[in-house]
């Protein structure tokens, strides 16, 4: 086990490190000059150059590489070329964002989804199980920007408009808020997230529950004479789920960072759209904080998927 | 000798003909309404986009300025955007581009998705090790993002569309690939044919290659949905495409903005967004459906 | 009932105001640009001498100012009673520190070109201070009241991020990308102002998203919409829209140094070929005036020839035109323009507009910080540009056509609308001035190398509890100390 | 209705839903079980037995439903029962024991808790008493360490204790009614006599209705006291075991029984008689008597479908013509193929194939930890220092029970796998190590046919393309000349030239297999190796391979490797037996003196444990106590020293045995125990040959 989490950390280790590597010379190739944006249209060459100097970019390219590398690893984030304020503050204030998003999403979505594809997987090609896949097929396939203009239309303006309470259509919480105070903001753009997930978790776990029902184990929990029920919870599901645990954990990574257009939408302060904006400034080293906190969460979440797996599978621990 | 029992098999005749096989497809596609509603729709789509110019009764762009913002009318089924242009004309414009390119994009990816699993799978090792851990370097980073990245590296054109529908897809299409042909490999055909001598581009393609068809069908269809998806969301993003394009997500980008006062201009596109992504969505999962029933059987 | 400056005006501090803005980038003002970015550094710090919306010079941190005769040295007395957030006290150090920075090669802010006609800057007292020029200029006001002139503390070391102003509001908190807070300065020099107690500057990248806001009552004030989306707040309850006419306008220009814009026979059939009331219409919507192909608006009453007319739409004198220049089968061209503003659905109307006559472009819209920040804008050869508001019209001319000008994009260099422009901008008569103006429009319409096809109006709707609110032409420029909440 | 039968089935039919229609999968079948009593199913694969046993507690899967019929189990009609009340039964009354282990129990559950389950399904007993009896039940049947046990996981224990758990499940609820679905069928000989004693044991002490269902009429023979034989849903004959196996009344029966070669039959004593054509899939059974096509004494009456004849006392038949085999006046066995193979060839000069001291060791990858804790690298040893020789156009047969290094070896000589020592000469030329290395015409010398007939061919590939091929690479042929030459090959292996288009989906198991084979001579190899060829086939099937195997290997002269775990097809078909245990070789002997001491120890328990299908051959299987050793621990000394009935002493655990001739027989055994000693201790090993026509 140590041996499994070992080989995967030094894996995520490389995984990192090569999507730095990327980011770096990528954004080498990206149009526009930082200082060009920093500064305006109207600033003058020498405050470029004077620009350009104070940020080291005058520097080879794996000299700029390394320093940044060698800073980030012993914790120095450094400075927002186009902010010039710290990064590590800004990147943890919208990665703790991000996380209560995800967290409420999660919550919304992960137990409906579970109980709309179970009941689906029992009920097979009856009305309901039609009815779960035809809709999260449908839903899994509608862009967040449509989903999201709906949800603002139909719970904030249509809501407002009959006189309602109403839930905001925009969810830019102020810094530092707590989950309580940050909650109604983030309904809709969880929501909107959710659908997806909703989807996509219910459909898998209904296949899980139907491969796991043809399993000749269950056979052997009926002909015990076991009330149904325990051979639906204790035998089926219990491995029926084991799939859907994996997803969700790797869902996570999504949400943490893929809800560009949800962000956009909504105008959420999430990683996601600090990610942009730091693309829109060429701001390098904002963007490779977000992206290795990104890259990080995504990788450790799925660590965690498989851990978890192993940890609820008994068959992985021998690996 | 002749004494020898005769075998009787259990299915006689030769293989089914290509066109047998396709419309025993067909007819499975259709024998589930649920599928059948998904390609009807998918089909519809396709020939709006071949016919479209056929079909659309005004240009992408042509400005009729003094109709600008109709509700829908005889017409003008869905009314005129802003600039009163015909949205209806836009909409069936819009969906050669989105197709075309999700469809390009969804082929190239595949093939060189493909390409990469099978060499990867089969011949595993370094070559494999840095390829996979470059791949999920890749994965590791949203698509859209991604995507956004690349746009911005690689200029604003339909054409950067297309690559980076290729550099989103080719590592999932690839990790696809590559566990089948994983599976794949250990088995007697497989060794059988190295036994046999056969080259590596020939064990490749001829011997691994059909095996992995079937869920490289299923995926490609999902992956289509998705490059349709992605497309759109490019398009609502601004990045990728040019107006006056009839990008149906530009459409919703632009007609968001006045969607107050002329929402059909919103509505249109977003519905046919979502009617081609459902229809292909519907479809690809008869089309599993179909071919895990087949490998069964 | 005029309170005394020492009353201290908390008790009629009410009220926090919510502005959805475009996220910010700059924050050092001698660097700023963009409306955000200059809404947010005049709240927290000030101008020397300040616009009105009326276009007029107003005392702000110089109180009073006297010209000499040969209208070469400025003395200006100052405010007594400013002080810094950090307590000290401003002083006419301050301000020649600042403009020294402004005019500084190591520097070299945008404002260098702006101040190299002043020769020396000098602390004639402790609250007074000397500007001396090297020639006389009429506009040396309009100068000092440039976007970036805002007056920093002598010896700040790092003004992009002290954020220590003498401005209304003090800064409470930045999130780039987020937000950033101010709250009302307790010790502001202006009597009874700011009246609000704070107010929270929350950056949005989609303009959609902060009239959503604004509607949902999540913020209170939105400036810079567009004119579709200004159209869907217009009559909805609680929100008062907001239109400032102003001299703002998105040219269309073509390099005239260089195949194909060097016949000037393209620029023409360009104009004849554009039908500039439909752009109007339908880009604008109605808000703003028609342009007629100067820079020089019907803001300017005093130099706007209203009587001059560009010529009207006519394709087939357009298509002969083009013909004559050797494009007998049309041309095909690329159209570049920024993402911003209503320049994207300006090249799409051209587009349509133009393949009448047989004029093919390609629209190609880029993000503006690429289309800028590569100096693209100034290298394509068929690019729409926006140009804000200014206060006074040679400043277009200065920058943008003349010969040598920083910013021409068009390439353009005509000895004979150098001469005029040089008249314009140093002659201390205001009626020869007049006359050069009019002698610049007729000259640009008859043979410049852009498209101006309308001015403008800045659009922004505010919630109906803030009062007293003015949007100015530069809303950027607008004036936040003087909001108050309704009671 | 009497009261003693503990099951009743009357005239019980069970149909599928497939594409649009029912299709029976059990006919029209009638049985009954007393108490007490054992009754044995037997019947191909397809023919409808699994489906019967289900429907028989009314656990049928989807789409499955019984049609008609009654049945009884005890006072109960099953039939008028509802879900609920079936519960009741379920895990009460009846207990089912399923065909495959590892996949039957619940991979997330430790194995204990599934056991408490089925003690106590509805919880009526206290978690501790049905805890405390659930370990008493892991002692009764022989599960070493049972607190040990009950914590583990399915995949932690072998399948021999699966099974062992699955019987104690199914006997812990003390049932009237016992089903077990083939219980043994995927386990080896050896771990199968020790569940069949055990399942022995426990019936006769619980005085329960066993039905026991298998393709193996071994077993039947051994443990079953009435027999039915299923044939393509219909249960064609039923009979005592002892009546059955001496008369059978079906030709059916008959062909099953000269499918296998018992112990002792060799190629040249007795050819198989196969039955011909395949059984037909459900819904595709012809009209009249189901097996009609296939039987060798059909005749026009056949047409219509035979009643179930009641032939005496306790016998049926659906046989119309059960009279004239009763008075013995026609012949119901199937037509002896044509050509006895005769041995002809060379067998001496050079070896085709040598082997010297070849090790095959997979690493198994250390852990961080165990590489700073200096611990040395493992690896499992698959095959350790094996000399192999096999002569021109000879068959060298090689046993070994599942994991003994059987492929491993096979894969080795082919190239496949990577060998740590020792040496593989072909025609007395050192092989290349790795596949790569070696050249076409090496490739051409040797051939292999595997395991699994389903992975052996391309199944998008036509059957000619694939018989194409080896033709074109390695023989050197053209387009044209290698498709005549397919359609020899088809020929050869008795298979219609209209196959070249077919894909192996269209192909019965059987089929495919020839068409392996075909492939394998294609090139006409100098050696061929076989990896179990057979032991996925039907027992039907399996003649008629190994029929075609002797024939080609006796016109074409090829040296054979044949590997199988059975004994009785190894003897049947070699030259040489080798017998091999975790990776060495034990034991080399020729077939016509497999039987006659001295054995190696090892060889003797495989030779007892073979179920022989005769009622009359009452076997005394020698019991090798606990598991094979995991090969990435080989016990030191000699390999089989931990479960050896004859372990000396000391020296077994320490020291290498020698390898040790037999004068008389010739037989060579790796064994510390001199050979006198063996042949005085050994019996000579019951066969039945001598009984058979
Ligand atoms: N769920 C099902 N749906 C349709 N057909 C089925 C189903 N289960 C079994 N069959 C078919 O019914 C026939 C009898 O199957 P069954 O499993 O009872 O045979 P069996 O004698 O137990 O075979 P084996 O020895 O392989 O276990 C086969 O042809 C099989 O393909
Ligand atoms: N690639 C491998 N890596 C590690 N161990 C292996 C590998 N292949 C086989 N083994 C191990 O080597 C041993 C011998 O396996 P092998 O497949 O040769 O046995 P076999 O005699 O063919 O068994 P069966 O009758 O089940 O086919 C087993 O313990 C197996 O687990
Ligand atoms: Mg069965
Ligand atoms: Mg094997």
């Amino acid at each position: 086990m140590s041996r499994f989490i070992l080989r995967r950390l030094g894996f995520l280790t490389l995984t990192v490190l090569l999507t730095s590597l990327l980011v770096f010379i990528v954004t080498q190739w990206l149009p526009g000059d930082v200082c060009r944006i920093i500064l305006g249209r109207e600033a003058g060459q020498g405050a470029i150059e004077n620009c350009r100097l104070e940020l080291g970019l005058d520097q080879s390219l794996p000299v700029q590489y390394l320093t940044w590398l060698g800073n980030f690893l012993t914790g120095d984030w450094g400075i927002s070329f186009s902010t010039g304020l710290p990064i590590y503050p800004i990147v943890m204030d919208r990665l703790r964002n991000s996380l209560m998003l995800t967290l409420v999403a999660l919550i919304i979505s992960v137990p409906l989804a579970v109980a709309l594809g179970v009941a689906a997987g029992l009920n097979e090609n009856k009305p309901i199980d039609s009815t779960v896949s035809v809709g999260s097929l449908s839903v899994v396939g509608l862009p967040e920007f449509v989903t999201g203009l709906v949800l603002i239309q139909v719970f904030s303006f249509g809501l407002r408009d009959l006189g309602l309470p109403y839930l905001p259509a925009n969810s830019s919480i102020p810094p530092q808020s707590t989950f309580l105070e940050a909650l109604p903001m983030l309904i809709l753009p969880a929501l909107t997230a959710m659908l997806v997930l909703l989807a996509y978790i219910s459909r898998l776990t209904r296949a899980g529950v139907l491969e796991e029902l043809k399993q000749p184990y269950v056979r052997t929990a009926d002909l015990k004479g076991l009330p149904r029920r325990n051979v639906i919870v204790k035998h089926v599901l219990r491995n029926a789920l084991l799939p859907t645990i994996t997803v969700i954990a790797i869902s996570i990574g999504w949400l943490i960072s893929g809800l560009v257009v949800i962000e956009n939408v909504f105008n959420y302060p999430g990683l996601g759209r600090l990610m942009i904006f730091a693309i829109d400034r060429r701001d390098l080293p904002l963007l490779q904080a977000v992206i290795m906190v990104t890259v990080l969460g995504f990788a450790l979440a799925n660590l965690a998927a498989d851990l978890l797996y192993g940890w609820l599978n008994p068959r992985i621990r021998l690996e | 000798m002749t004494s020898f029992p005769e075998t009787n098999s259990i299915e006689t005749g030769a293989a089914p003909s290509r066109w047998r096989r396709l419309s025993l497809v067909v007819r499975k596609l259709y024998s589930k309404p649920v599928t059948a509603i998904g390609t009807t729709i998918t089909v519809i789509f396709i020939l709006i986009a071949i016919f479209g110019p056929l079909i659309a009764p005004y240009g992408e762009n042509e400005i009729l300025a003094s109709e600008a913002r109709q509700p829908p009318s005889i017409d003008h089924w869905f009314g005129t955007d802003n600039l009163g242009r015909d949205v209806f004309s836009r909409v069936v414009l819009g969906a050669r581009e989105i197709l075309v390119l999700a469809g390009v994009g969804t082929i190239l990816a595949v093939i060189s998705g493909t390409i990469f699993g099978l060499l990867t799978g089969y011949r595993g090792g370094w070559f494999d090790e840095i390829t996979m851990r470059t791949f999920d370097s890749l994965l590791a980073l949203p698509a859209l993002l991604l995507a956004l990245l690349l746009l911005g590296t690689v200029g604003q054109s339909k054409y950067s569309i297309l690559i980076v529908i290729i550099i989103v897809y080719t590592p999932i299409v690839a990790r696809v690939v590559r566990s089948v042909v994983l599976a794949i490999k250990p088995q007697g055909f497989v060794e059988a044919a190295r036994l046999g001598g056969e080259s590596q581009s020939r064990i490749l393609f001829r011997e691994i290659l059909p095996s992995v068809l079937p869920t490289l069908s299923v995926e490609s269809a999902l992956r289509f949905s998705y490059a349709i998806f992605l497309v759109a969301s490019l398009g609502f993003l601004g990045v990728g495409v040019q107006p006056p394009s009839p990008n149906w997500g530009l459409m919703v980008k632009e007609a968001r903005v006045y969607a107050g006062l002329v929402p059909w201009a919103l509505f249109f596109p977003a519905l046919a967004i979502s009617l081609v992504v459902i229809g292909v969505n519907l479809m690809a999962d008869g089309v599993k459906r179909i071919i895990g029933s087949q490998g069964q059987g | 009932n005029t309170p005394t400056p020492t009353e201290p005006a908390a008790q009629g501090r009410l009220g926090e105001l919510r502005v959805a803005i475009q996220p910010i980038v700059q924050t050092d003002p001698a660097f700023i640009s963009s409306d955000p970015e200059i809404i947010i550094a005049s709240s927290i710090y000030d101008y020397l001498v300040d616009v009105t919306p009326q276009n007029t010079i107003a005392p702000r941190l110089a109180r009073e100012w006297t010209v000499s005769e040969d209208g070469k040295t400025y003395v200006f007395s100052l405010v007594n009673n400013a002080t810094f957030h950090d307590d000290t006290l401003f002083t006419a150090e301050d301000v020649v520190w600042t403009f020294n920075r402004l005019r500084d090669p190591e520097v070299d802010s945008p404002t260098r070109d702006l101040y190299s006609n002043i020769e020396n800057i000098e602390a004639t007292d402790r609250f007074e201070v000397t500007f001396t020029l090297i020639d006389p200029n009429p506009f040396f006001l309009y100068d000092l009241s440039d976007n970036h002139a805002l007056i920093l503390k002598a010896d700040t070391e790092e003004p992009g991020s002290d954020f220590i102003g003498t401005g209304p509001f003090k800064l409470v908190s930045y999130n780039p990308e987020d937000r950033l807070v101010v709250e009302a300065n307790e010790d502001y020099f202006l009597p009874d102002r700011p009246k609000l107690e704070g107010v929270e500057f929350i950056f949005f990248n989609d303009q959609v998203a902060q009239s959503e806001a604004l509607r949902s009552g999540q913020v209170d004030l939105v400036m810079l919409l567009s004119a579709d989306l200004f159209n869907t707040l217009v009559g909805e309850q609680g929100i008062i829209p907001l239109e400032a006419k102003t001299n703002s306008f998105d040219v269309v220009r073509l390099r005239a140094d260089r195949a194909p814009g060097d016949d000037p026979r393209l620029m023409q059939a360009l104009r004849l070929a554009t039908d500039r009331q439909a752009i109007f219409d339908l880009v604008l919507q109605g808000y703003g005036a028609l342009g007629k192909d100067t820079p020089i608006g019907p803001m300017y009453s005093q130099y706007f020839a209203e009587d001059l007319q560009p010529p009207a739409r006519n394709v087939d004198a357009a298509r002969q035109l083009l013909s004559e220049a050797g494009y007998p089968d049309g041309i095909s061209l690329e159209l570049h323009t920024p993402d911003t503003g209503n320049r994207p659905n300006l090249a799409v109307v051209l587009k349509d507009q133009w393949a009448d006559a047989g004029i093919d472009v390609d629209v190609i819209v880029e993000p503006e910080s690429v289309y800028y920040g590569e100096d693209g804008w100034l290298e394509v050869d068929l690019g729409i540009t926006g140009w804000g508001s200014r206060p006074y019209p040679q400043f277009y001319l200065d920058t943008m056509l003349v010969c040598d000008a920083i910013w021409n994009e068009s390439h353009f260099c005509d000895a004979e609308f150098d001469g005029l422009a040089g008249v314009s901008g140093t002659t201390m008569n205001e009626d020869e001035r007049v006359e050069a103006y009019r002698q610049i429009q007729e000259l640009l319409i008859e043979r410049g190398p852009i498209l101006v096809p309308y001015f403008f109006s800045q659009l922004g709707a505010i919630n109906e509890d803030f009062i007293d609110f003015q949007m100015k032409p530069f809303p950027g420029r607008s004036d936040l100390s003087t909001v108050r909440l309704k009671q | 209705m009497t009261n003693s039968s503990v099951l009743d089935i009357r005239d019980l039919t069970v149909a599928y839903h497939q594409d649009g229609q029912w299709l029976n999968a059990v006919h029209d079948v009638s049985l009954k079980i007393h108490a007490g009593e054992t009754y044995g199913l037997v019947g191909e694969s397809g023919s409808g037995k699994t489906t019967l046993v289900l429907a028989a507690m009314r656990y049928l899967g989807s789409g499955g439903s019984i049609r008609s019929g009654e049945i009884h189990l005890g006072d109960i009609d099953l039939m008028s029962l509802t879900e609920e009340e079936l519960r009741q039964v379920w895990g009460r009354k009846i207990a089912f024991v399923p065909q495959n282990p590892q996949s039957s129990l619940n991979p997330s559950l430790r194995v204990g808790e599934q056991l408490v389950e089925s003690i106590n399904p509805q919880g009526e007993l206290s978690p501790r008493e049905a805890e405390k009896q659930a370990l008493e039940w892991c002692a009764k049947v022989n599960l070493p360490d049972p607190e040990r046990m009950a914590e583990s996981y399915p995949h932690q224990i072998s399948g021999g204790m699966q099974q062992r758990l699955l019987i104690a499940m199914a006997l812990s609820t003390d049932p009237d009614l016992l089903i077990l679905d083939e219980p043994t069928t995927n386990l080896d000989v050896t771990t199968q006599v020790v569940i069949l004693d055990l399942l022995n044991d426990l019936i006769r002490e619980n005085e329960a209705g066993v039905l026991y269902v298998t393709h193996n009429l071994g077993v039947i023979a051994q443990i079953c006291d009435r027999v039915g034989v299923m044939y393509a849903s219909e249960v064609v004959e039923e009979a005592p075991t002892h009546n059955l196996f001496s008369q059978p009344l079906h030709p059916y029966t008959q062909g099953l029984i000269d499918s296998i070669p018992q112990l002792g039959d060799t190629r040249e004593s007795i050819q198989l008689r196969a039955i011909s054509g395949q059984i037909p899939s459900i819904g595709k059974s012809p009209s009249g008597c189901v097996f009609r096509d296939r039987c060798p004494v059909a005749i026009e009456i056949c047409s219509t479908r035979p009643p179930l004849y009641q032939v005496g006392e306790s016998r049926t038949s659906r046989c119309h013509r059960w009279e004239e085999i009763v008075n013995s006046e026609i012949d119901i066995h199937q037509p002896s193929p044509g050509r006895k193979p005769t041995q002809s060839g060379d067998q001496d000069g050079p070896l085709t194939l040598e082997t010297n001291d070849l090790s095959i060791h997979f690493p198994i990858r250390r852990s961080l930890n165990e590489v700073f804790s200096r611990q040395p690298s493992k690896s499992v040893k698959a095959v350790n220092q094996v000399d192999l020789g096999i002569s021109p156009a000879s068959t060298v047969g090689l046993v070994g029970e599942s994991g003994s290094g059987k492929t491993t070896l096979a894969r080795g000589i082919m190239g496949l796998e990577k060998k740590s020592d020792g040496s593989i000469e072909l025609l007395q030329i050192p092989l290349p190590e790795k596949l790569f290395q070696r050249d076409l015409e090496t490739l051409r010398l040797m051939q292999i046919v595997f395991q699994n007939p389903h992975e052996a061919l391309n199944p998008y590939l036509p059957i000619g393309e694939t018989l194409q091929r080896p033709l074109i690479r390695l023989a050197g042929l053209s387009n044209e000349e290698a498709d005549i030459k397919v359609r020899e090959l088809l020929e050869l292996v008795r298979l219609s030239a209209d196959y070249a288009g077919r894909l192996p989906s269209q192909l019965s198991g059987g089929e495919i297999q020839r068409v392996a084979l075909a492939r394998a001579f294609a090139a006409n190899p100098e050696l061929l190796i076989l990896d179990e060829p057979i032991s996925s086939l039907d027992v039907s099937v399996q003649a008629a391979i190994l029929n075609l195997v002797n024939e080609l290997q006796s016109d074409h002269h090829n040296s054979m490797l044949f590997i199988s775990h059975d004994l009785s097809i190894v003897g049947y078909l070699a030259d040489q037996i080798v017998v091999i245990y975790l990776g060495s070789l034990m034991e080399i002997t020729g077939p016509e003196v497999l039987f006659q001491p001295p054995h190696h120890p090892y060889t003797e328990a495989l030779l007892s444990a073979i179920p022989q299908a005769d009622p009359n051959i009452k076997s005394s299987p020698i019991h090798l106590a606990g598991e094979i050793p995991n090969p990435a621990d080989l016990p030191s000394g000699c390999p089989f020293h931990t479960r050896c009935p004859r372990y000396l002493g000391e020296i077994c655990a320490t020291t290498t045995p020698p390898w040790q001739v037999d004068q008389k027989t010739g037989k060579r055994i790796f064994c510390h125990i001199p050979l006198e000693e063996l042949v005085a201790n050994q019996i000579q090993i019951d066969i039945s040959s001598a009984a058979k026509p």
